[in-house]
């Protein structure tokens, strides 16, 4: 089991560093922060996975932080601020 | 036999991650990546999180790992929506 | 020898180094702020290593303490200093 | 096997960070250097994981990958296109601000020497045979702590002094950024979508800061990765447009940001008082006054990362009228 669970984390990366080409080539901010989910997404998984490998249970704490904090970044990229006047 | 299938669950979960990480790589528009990354990172999550889920021995644990779940479904949902709805409006604005 | 220490407290030097280049060279004030922001990132790295003993040793828990405190500073650092460049920007709009 | 495949993975994702970091750092558009600084706080959170650090992967969780790139975001938003007003889209031949080769190289060979340093600093360092006193003394102490998470009974009791200040420092630069100005416009009322969102995200993150809380005295988590969760709810509150989003008003604000150094130095000096030191808990009561102070200051940080949002001092009336006066004055 751990050796499935490290190669997994081993994919896990990959997406990461395929994601990460996705970022620096954008091209639109749009792309940017379509592939930041998917960086997030993959973080959550590592952290899910190295809390069993690494016999961490608060990794899972970590990892749900991490989501609902997706939630907030998406709203950061696209909120739209009154125009500021003074 | 619940080691087998949690196995076979995750390693689904990863092979759905690398699949939206290629298609996001390779497809040639925004909408088209945006499909394919929310489908399939979702359900590489959700499967990665089944396979540990069977592995977890306190229900606690299977709850936060639900949530987790959850909290990355509607996450995405809502800024694949935000984001395609923003690059409408810089088409529109330009 | 602590191969994951090593490596982990190595990329740290080379953060903190990326961060100040950044921070010397950069001449917007808000790429600045997240010049000064990587290279904290990079001294939190070099102490979290440093913390590191191996694995399923428990690590020394006086580093952690220091880098959650410092990224709480850092926070506050970068809002105040962002607020530092609004106002500065307004000034020179103003002239 | 295993460790193998760790190695590989420690490998790819350091690789990763500093791909992130650099490209961050290399580029004129500050819209794309905060999303991909953004990028970098999340993998940061993963390492400091793999670091056995869940503490710290909790609070970059928060704030690294969260809060500040939020704020940044903002602030990008909120300026009219470039900052810097030569807008050259090579900035390799010349740099932004019109910097001569030989002066970026200099710094770069200034930054290569001290990363040199540094490494060279730690590898002697970790060469000689590693001090374990301070560990020790840590765990050796821990049972009459009040907590069994050795990072909170570092804050909270052995080094209370330090985060004590550390407070004191967050109010300081609240009340800097209050004397700047008022706070930022607010935002737009949101979509339905979004709407949707705000309507479960806000109540699970207040949840998530209690149970981060609580946990802290056993586990990972204490005031600062609550603080930082309760700040996060204040801030979807925010940019989904809402007008009230948690804060109090007035005198009663001015408690909440006082009241983790308040609470903090009353503990103190109740025990002065009752003959112990400065924060020298009784064994007996440490849990309960551990716990007392960090609700004090989960509220405070809470208070002052939501601040630090909003870029100044909330739009209440008075406060307002006031700021305008005093920019006429100062325009004067």
């Amino acid at each position: 089991m751990p050796e499935l669970l490290s190669i997994t984390a081993l994919g896990l990366v990959f997406a990461l560093l395929l994601g990460l080409l996705r970022v620096l080539h954008g091209p639109g901010a749009g792309d940017r922060m379509l592939a930041i989910q998917l960086i997030g997404t993959a973080g959550v998984g590592m952290l899910l996975l190295l809390s069993v490998l690494l016999d961490q249970p608060a990794l899972i704490d970590v990892a749900l932080l991490l989501a609902l904090l997706a939630g907030v970044t998406a709203t950061a990229f696209t909120g739209q601020q009154k125009t500021d006047h003074d | 036999m619940i080691n087998i299938l949690s196995s076979i669950l995750i390693l689904a979960g990863v092979f759905f991650y690398l699949a939206g990480s290629i298609g996001l790589l390779r497809l040639p528009d925004l909408y088209s990546r945006l499909h394919a990354l929310t489908k399939a990172d979702n359900l590489g999550l959700g499967l990665l999180i089944a396979g540990l889920a069977l592995h977890s021995q306190d229900l606690f644990t299977v709850l936060k790992l639900l949530l987790i779940w959850l909290a990355v479904l509607a996450a995405s949902a809502t800024s694949a929506h935000l984001i395609a709805r923003q690059a409408r409006r810089q088409e529109t604005d330009s | 020898m602590m191969t994951t220490q090593i490596l982990y407290a190595l990329t740290g030097c080379v953060i903190v180094a990326l961060g100040l280049r950044g921070a010397l060279l950069h001449a917007s004030l808000l790429q600045r702020i997240v010049a000064i922001n990587v290279m904290g990132a990079g001294v939190f790295m070099l102490l979290i290593a440093v913390a590191y003993r191996g694995p399923g040793l428990p690590p020394d828990p006086l580093p952690h303490a220091l880098v959650l405190t410092g990224i709480v500073v850092a926070v506050s650092a970068t809002a105040l200093a962002l607020a530092l460049a609004r106002r500065l920007h307004a000034e020179q709009d103003d002239d | 096997m295993k460790t193998m495949t760790l190695h590989v993975f420690d490998g790819l994702l350091l690789l990763s960070i500093v791909a992130l970091a650099w490209a961050s750092l290399a580029t004129t558009d500050v819209r794309r250097s905060v999303i991909l600084f953004m990028a970098f706080g999340l993998v940061l959170a993963v390492a400091w994981g793999r670091l056995l650090a869940p503490d710290v992967a909790l609070a970059e969780a928060a704030i690294g990958a969260g809060l500040s790139g939020a704020l940044l975001l903002a602030a990008v938003h909120r300026q009219p296109r470039p900052l810097s007003p030569v807008s050259s889209n090579d900035s390799r031949h010349q740099g932004p601000n019109g910097l001569s080769i030989v002066v970026r190289w200099a710094v770069t060979l200034l930054s290569a020497a001290l990363a040199g340093t540094l490494a060279w600093a730690l590898l002697h360092a970790f060469s000689s045979t590693p001090h374990n006193m301070l560990p020790q003394a840590i765990s050796g102490n821990l049972a009459a702590s009040g907590v069994s998470n050795p990072v909170t009974a570092v804050l909270l009791n052995f080094r209370a002094y330090d985060t004590l200040l550390e407070l004191a420092v967050l109010l300081t630069a609240v009340l800097g950024i209050f004397s700047l100005g008022q706070a930022t416009p607010g935002y737009q009322p949101a979509g339905p979508v979004f709407d949707g969102l705000v309507h479960w995200l806000v109540p699970v993150l207040i949840l998530m800061a209690g149970y981060l809380l609580w946990v802290g005295a056993h586990a990972p988590g204490g005031a600062f990765q609550a603080g930082a969760a309760l700040a996060a709810a204040g801030v979807v509150l925010r940019l989904a447009g809402r007008s009230r989003i948690g804060l109090p008003d007035g005198s009663a604000l001015r408690i909440v940001m006082a009241a983790g150094v308040g609470v903090f130095l009353l503990v103190g000096l109740s025990l002065l008082l009752l003959g112990r030191p400065f924060l020298g808990y009784p064994p007996a009561w440490a849990g309960a006054l551990i716990l007392l102070i960090e609700t004090a200051a989960m509220l405070s940080i809470a208070a002052t990362l939501l601040l630090a949002f909003l870029g100044g001092q909330p739009e209440s009336t008075g406060v307002k009228a006031a700021a305008k006066q005093q920019r006429e004055e100062i325009s004067l």
